[in-house]
């Protein structure tokens, strides 16, 4: 029931051949690469957790003696399962390798042979938490129900004290939160490892933790039952530890997770290679566990302009969803993002916005579209910023968006206050109810502004996939195509932790995701 | 729950609250240090200011969000209690036929040059608000409901004509303090009338009163938003069936 | 441009039809009787202006005089002209008659010839100097320039001083106001006189007179020239005044007035004779000087709900038009009202808005349609309150509306403050600029909802005026028809101050509006 | 103009302001009560609590009107002065050139956990803001633009390798006061590595600073909302270049 464009659907075939063209070279190395959060990911599959007196996780203690002594490019599932022979578990070796009283080898013939059986068993039992998640989601999901309406309401908390989420994730959800979207503290997507347990000190958001994960899953689950609808949680799985966090994610039963493929590049400076590695294997890991990702398109219009950008924001979906259908994802786990970011001032900006919302609905009929609201236009005066959150709501509720973000009108201000959340559901609710059914009104004409506008950026996009593919992605990424950032493939953070792939790499994570694994 | 307590933003303590208001001044860093000033004096502590516009030539909107210094103490709040029992009607009409033996008339209006007339016709007339019916409903009341804009020597006469126990006044527009006046002089006008026993209770309601105001302002008592038929009904039985009884 | 309603032209008929048969009797009414206010616009027109030490102007003493001994039933006319041949002119008449020095009789024979000539010639010089005004106003909109865009910005002032008022007026002005409406203290409409001279003191607004009127239209055609637009110019004629505004109104060059035909029998009580009567004569005085009327709708639907009651306001409007065209109104002076009412937890409530608002406007395709901001239904809670201001402002934009009352956030708590007109603007010029062409993407479908609920409003609102034109009007706004408010035809204030007509009644003023002063 | 002046309503003096804000109780009686207090507190005359909303169970959320009675004496508003001429790029190059015969080098970055490059990108990439190139667009000045999320000690040892004239540090994250303690942290790390004569000049900037807090941050200055490269230029050359030829 949403309004229909006149794409021309040769168009969009090319746009979706190039996408694949661009992707292709990249697809190839993540397939040739490992990092050491991949391989780290793999111990958190086996089951190791905990850290050490300084709060270094053992999976990491453990990574860096094999990383070490004998590299990371084999694969560490054979040397760590090799050595386990000596110690009662995991978390003994780890001990050990630690306090440096660990020899690493590769193992060879008979003890290769047991090393491998005994790794494959122990992810296969991490990978059955992840379907056990996964199915007790459906369950639940049968039992409760999904929310009555579309878009779902997506409402983020962000104290730093993951007690302090908890009731405030409650309460969100009990005034009207579909899924909530715990923020991350600054800071962490840089950090080379996962903190461990309950946190309660961040900056402007909560650390991603597996315990975190857990305490609020659980603390939602009950509010599930409560508000009868089944409360949807969101983290994120961006930055140099990706592989792990959706390893976390998928064993305790995390719902959706904000996963992109150029963000961390991007946004947080760090190694192209380094992410697109890690970002595949996370993204097999959430394709295994049923988990919805978020793309980050919404974050170049933060840095780059709306209108003349906006082919940018079409070109990274249609690689999002390149990078997502190779790692698995199908459609319905597709939660490619977009944002309503034009300048107010433009002159007919919400009928732009209208024109590149139904270009992604269009684009991408089967995918929860995520939509973002307005925070760069957004400034100290709050009323206005309620007023373009009203209309950005409106905008969402006519283009047939799935999940919509809540904006709140201090977001040029603070992070959001209890009020601003109350506020901003407020605002969703009116325009929810009182435009439920305004997209049964709305037909933009053929050949009028918003069918023009929406060809104009697809055409621009097909142009710019073209130049990548002959570019190449990494060059184009390196140009400043995405955001105006300039990201070099040599430069950024983590590169350290990549290595190529030997011949005999292993990983038995990585085979079973592959579906090699026989 | 802890007795003093502090604004809440996003933490428990830290006192945040949002400000806007308009200086006389053009807008130039003077006039934003100008509401920072007027922010401290205020008692905000580390105010940040988040937005300022001018307006026209000579002024200035600001938007400024900061931590305020001020403790409220709950012990020290003052509310109106609600010192009556709550009556269904069917309580309402039994106690005044059983206690009274006879209708009780309420006269209401809107006086001076007030015409809102929604606030008063939503506690007299039958229709009533937020579900409950008016006062015109209770068998046992006699609403004689005079409408708007009523001059105070008209509604003082008519009070006496129907030998009124209560008179009911609404006020609605405030600007230059319109209810303040009104409400004094309708007040002075029933003293100079009729002797203190002779009186009816004079009751006045609207939006923006403050409860507490009611001595100050010679009535005997103040409802404000989201009074509903029955607070009437109950208070007028509670002051002028049970606690005459009582006497 | 704007979208249609499949409405039945044959119903559209049907209701006009019955409007006018509702009408007639009430017309017949206002033909047959006048006022006292009626006699008191046509001395105003004959020039008198001033007042006595107390206030009470010279028209009102003189009047007095007249009705006093002679009744105003053969119009006050030819006992004025009558008795001013021993007077230099009409004030030093009035000064003589307050002090009950003069004898007023009806003349006859040579003296009646002498006096109608005396009295046509001086209210011809009312007229010409409405007939200068409106020859200046097309000259300045010709020079100076309509506003660009509809619909037109409408502001109101409201400080009950005049010269606060004209500060505040100009600033609005130049922030984007087209059309400044000077709201009128509260209490004004119950005196049965026009004050006199510059005002400083009103409760939430300003008094009109005839030098109010001057200052403000004076300081606003020098705005104009600045901001390169023609400054409209609006007040109030409704009252127990009305003529007597009309007449002012016309003469000191006002371009708009509220004028209902029962907005002071519904909220101010005055008698519905007596405003028929004066209702009639005022719109046949600003038919001659072009002023576009503004009528009340809106009002019955802060008494009445806006979703029950819709009916009533196509009702109104119809009946509106039928007594305007009547009195010699065109089309495009035929400003009639209709507001945003709708209870906003109403589901589709924004949808059902639409539906009303399509329908006045395809109802009245060539009226100056005035679009009412949402009141009833705004609360102290000014974030939400800026918000459906903000579709209010949408459903004005896709619906074609002519003339946009701008919402306050405020509403619910004081008449505007400066900042609040300052952010009421900038929501305007938002949604104005954002969503300018959308009505182009705007067609509810044939069989939709708007289209239904359109027809059913329609439906209603024919088969109330057949029980009118069976019950007759006066007997239907005695029943509370309209705004739930009862008033019967014999109560309400200013009764006193209507006669019917004798067989030789006689006002130069109205025979030249009925046009039949040969 | 009147050198005391109130907030603006619409009346001159009327003093009137716009407040909101949540209190940490149920909505009830007491609760509107309290809010009300703390209106009185902050000086409020004649408060209206014209809306009351419950927030869960234990929160409500309040917006009041009233009059401020505090007065806002603009002689003793203190801002930072603009305390040096604006030049044009072509007058910063030309001073530079002639006065100190060498490139100026600045080197920025955003420090700690912050991201926000878009403002420090505004004043350093040639694209620039509000219609004016960056600072890399002045042929006279040598950038070092780190980017985000740099470590401060990172920063130092790169000022320090670049002989760094002046450091541009942004700070735009600022809840627990990131800004401040990063800001302190950064102006302590450069006092610690290097005496006085050879420190480069400390240059923060972002939305939520107040401009007159620079020495109490132990940096020399402050830039806020709305800064343009060429506020930044025609201060550097003041500082560093006049300042310096006049001692
Ligand atoms: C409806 C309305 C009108 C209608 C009134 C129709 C009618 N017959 O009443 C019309 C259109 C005629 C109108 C006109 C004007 N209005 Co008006 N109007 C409103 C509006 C939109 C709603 C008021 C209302 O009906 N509220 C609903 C009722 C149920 O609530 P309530 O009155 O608070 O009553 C409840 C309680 O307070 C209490 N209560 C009230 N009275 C009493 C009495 C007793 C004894 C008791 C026990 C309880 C009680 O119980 C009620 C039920 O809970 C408000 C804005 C708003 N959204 O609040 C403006 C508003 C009240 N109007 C205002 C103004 C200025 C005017 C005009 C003067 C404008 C003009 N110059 O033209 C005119 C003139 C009116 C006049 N002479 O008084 C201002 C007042 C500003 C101020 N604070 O001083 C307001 C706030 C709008 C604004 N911001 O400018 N108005
Ligand atoms: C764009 C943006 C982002 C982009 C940043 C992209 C980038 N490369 O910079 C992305 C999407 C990555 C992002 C992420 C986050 N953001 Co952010 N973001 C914003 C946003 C929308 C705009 C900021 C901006 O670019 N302003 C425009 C520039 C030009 O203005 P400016 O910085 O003020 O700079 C001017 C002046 O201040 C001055 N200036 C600034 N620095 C300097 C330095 C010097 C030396 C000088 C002289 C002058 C100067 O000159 C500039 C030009 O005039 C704001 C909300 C808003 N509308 O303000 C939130 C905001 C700043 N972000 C916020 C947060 C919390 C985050 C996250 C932490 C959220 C999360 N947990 O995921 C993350 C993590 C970021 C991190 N680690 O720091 C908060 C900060 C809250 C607070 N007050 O503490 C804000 C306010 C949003 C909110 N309400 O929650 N964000
Ligand atoms: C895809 C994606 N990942 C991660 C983040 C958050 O980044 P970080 O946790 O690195 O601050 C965002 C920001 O909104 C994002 O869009
Ligand atoms: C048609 C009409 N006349 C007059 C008024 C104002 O009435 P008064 O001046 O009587 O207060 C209104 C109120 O908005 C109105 O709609």
């Amino acid at each position: 029931m949403t309004a229909e464009l006149p794409l021309d659907p040769a168009v969009v075939a090319e746009a979706r051949r190039l996408a694949a063209k661009a992707a292709q070279p990249v697809v190839d190395i993540a397939r040739s690469h490992t990092t050491v959060s991949v391989e780290r990911a793999t111990l958190r599959l086996a089951g190791l957790t905990g850290a050490d007196p300084d709060g270094i996780p053992w999976v990491n203690r453990l990574a860096d003696a094999v990383q070490e002594q004998v590299g990371i490019e084999h694969g560490i599932a054979l040397p760590v399962f090799h050595a386990l022979k000596d110690f009662p578990d995991l978390e003994r070796l780890a001990h050990a390798a630690a306090a440096g009283g660990v020899r690493f080898a590769l193992p060879t013939g008979g003890d290769k042979q047991t090393a491998r059986a005994r790794a494959q068993a122990a992810v296969l039992h991490g990978f059955d938490r992840i379907d056990q998640s996964r199915s007790r989601r459906d369950a639940l999901v049968a039992e409760i129900g999904d929310p009555p309406q579309r878009p779902w309401i997506y409402l983020i908390v962000a104290t730093g004290d993951i007690y302090e989420d908890i009731p405030q994730a409650q309460a969100a959800a009990k005034a009207g939160a579909d899924v909530i979207a715990v923020i991350r503290s600054t800071g962490q997507s840089l950090l080379d490892y996962v903190p461990e347990g309950a946190t309660r000190e961040g900056f402007a958001g909560t650390y991603a933790t597996g315990e975190n994960f857990r305490l609020m899953r659980a603390a939602l689950d009950e509010t599930s039952r409560e508000v009868g609808r089944y409360i949807r949680l969101t983290n994120y799985a961006s930055g140099l530890c990706m592989p792990e966090i959706a390893a976390l994610a998928g064993m305790h039963r995390l719902d959706m997770m904000l996963n992109d493929s150029m963000y961390g590049i991007l946004f947080r400076d760090i190694n192209p290679i380094r992410t697109f590695v890690d970002q595949r294997f996370s993204r097999q890991v959430h394709a295994r566990a049923g988990i919805i990702i978020n793309t980050g398109e919404d974050n170049y219009l933060t840095t780059a302009d709306a209108v003349d950008a906006a082919h940018t924001v079409t070109v990274s979906q249609l690689l999002n969803e390149r990078f997502a259908h190779e790692a698995g994802l199908p459609d319905p786990l597709l939660g490619l993002g977009h944002a309503f970011e034009i300048n107010p001032e433009v002159p007919e900006s919400f009928r732009l916005e209208l024109a590149h919302a139904l270009l992604a609905r269009q684009l991408f009929p089967d995918a929860p579209l995520k939509w973002m609201p307005p925070t760069k236009h957004m400034t100290g005066d709050v009323f206005r910023g309620n007023l373009l959150d009203g209309f950005f709501n409106l905008a969402g509720v006519m283009t047939g968006q799935s999940i919509l973000l809540v904006g709140m009108m201090t977001e040029a201000v603070v992070t959001p206050w209890l009020s601003d959340r109350d506020i901003a559901l407020q605002n969703v609710r009116y325009v929810l109810s009182a435009c439920a059914g305004l997209a049964e009104d709305f037909y933009p004409p053929k050949d009028g502004f918003i069918a023009n506008r929406a060809n104009q950026v697809l055409g621009e996009a097909v142009d710019l996939l073209g130049r990548i593919v002959d570019d190449g992605l990494l060059n184009a990424i390196a140009d400043g195509t995405f955001g105006i950032m300039k990201r070099p493939a040599d430069g950024g953070r983590g590169l350290d932790g990549v290595a190529k792939r030997a011949e005999d790499y292993w990983n038995p994570a990585a085979a079973i995701l592959d579906g090699d694994h026989a | 729950m802890s007795r003093i307590i502090r604004p809440y933003g996003d933490t428990t303590g830290d006192g945040m609250v949002q400000l806007s208001f308009t200086l006389p001044v053009p807008h130039d860093k003077r006039a934003e240090g100008a509401a920072l000033q007027l922010a401290a004096k205020m008692g905000l502590d580390g105010a940040m200011l988040v937005h300022a516009k001018p307006i026209g030539d000579g002024y200035t909107f600001f938007v400024v969000y900061g931590a305020s210094t001020h403790l409220v103490n709950l012990d020290e709040v003052k509310v109106v209690e609600k010192d009556y029992p709550h009556l269904s009607p069917k309580e309402v009409n039994d106690a005044i036929r059983e206690k009274l033996g006879r209708k009780l008339c309420v006269v209401g209006a809107c006086i001076g040059t007030d015409a809102h007339t929604v606030g008063i016709d939503a506690i007299l007339n039958i229709k009533g608000v937020a579900g409950e019916k008016g006062l015109e409903y209770y068998r046992e009341l006699r609403v004689v409901n005079l409408g708007a804009q009523v001059a105070v020597p008209d509604l003082v006469n008519r009070a006496v004509d129907e030998e009124a126990d209560a008179v009911l006044v609404s006020q609605v527009v405030t600007q230059k303090d319109a209810h303040l006046h009104n409400t004094r002089e309708m007040a002075a006008a029933f003293r100079e009338a009729l002797p203190p026993g002779k009186r009816p209770l004079l009751v006045v309601g609207g939006p923006r009163f403050d409860e507490g105001a009611a001595t100050e302002l010679g009535v005997d008592r103040i409802f404000t938003r989201g009074t509903t038929p029955s607070d009437v009904a109950s208070y007028l039985v509670h002051r002028l069936v049970t606690m005459k009884e009582s006497v």
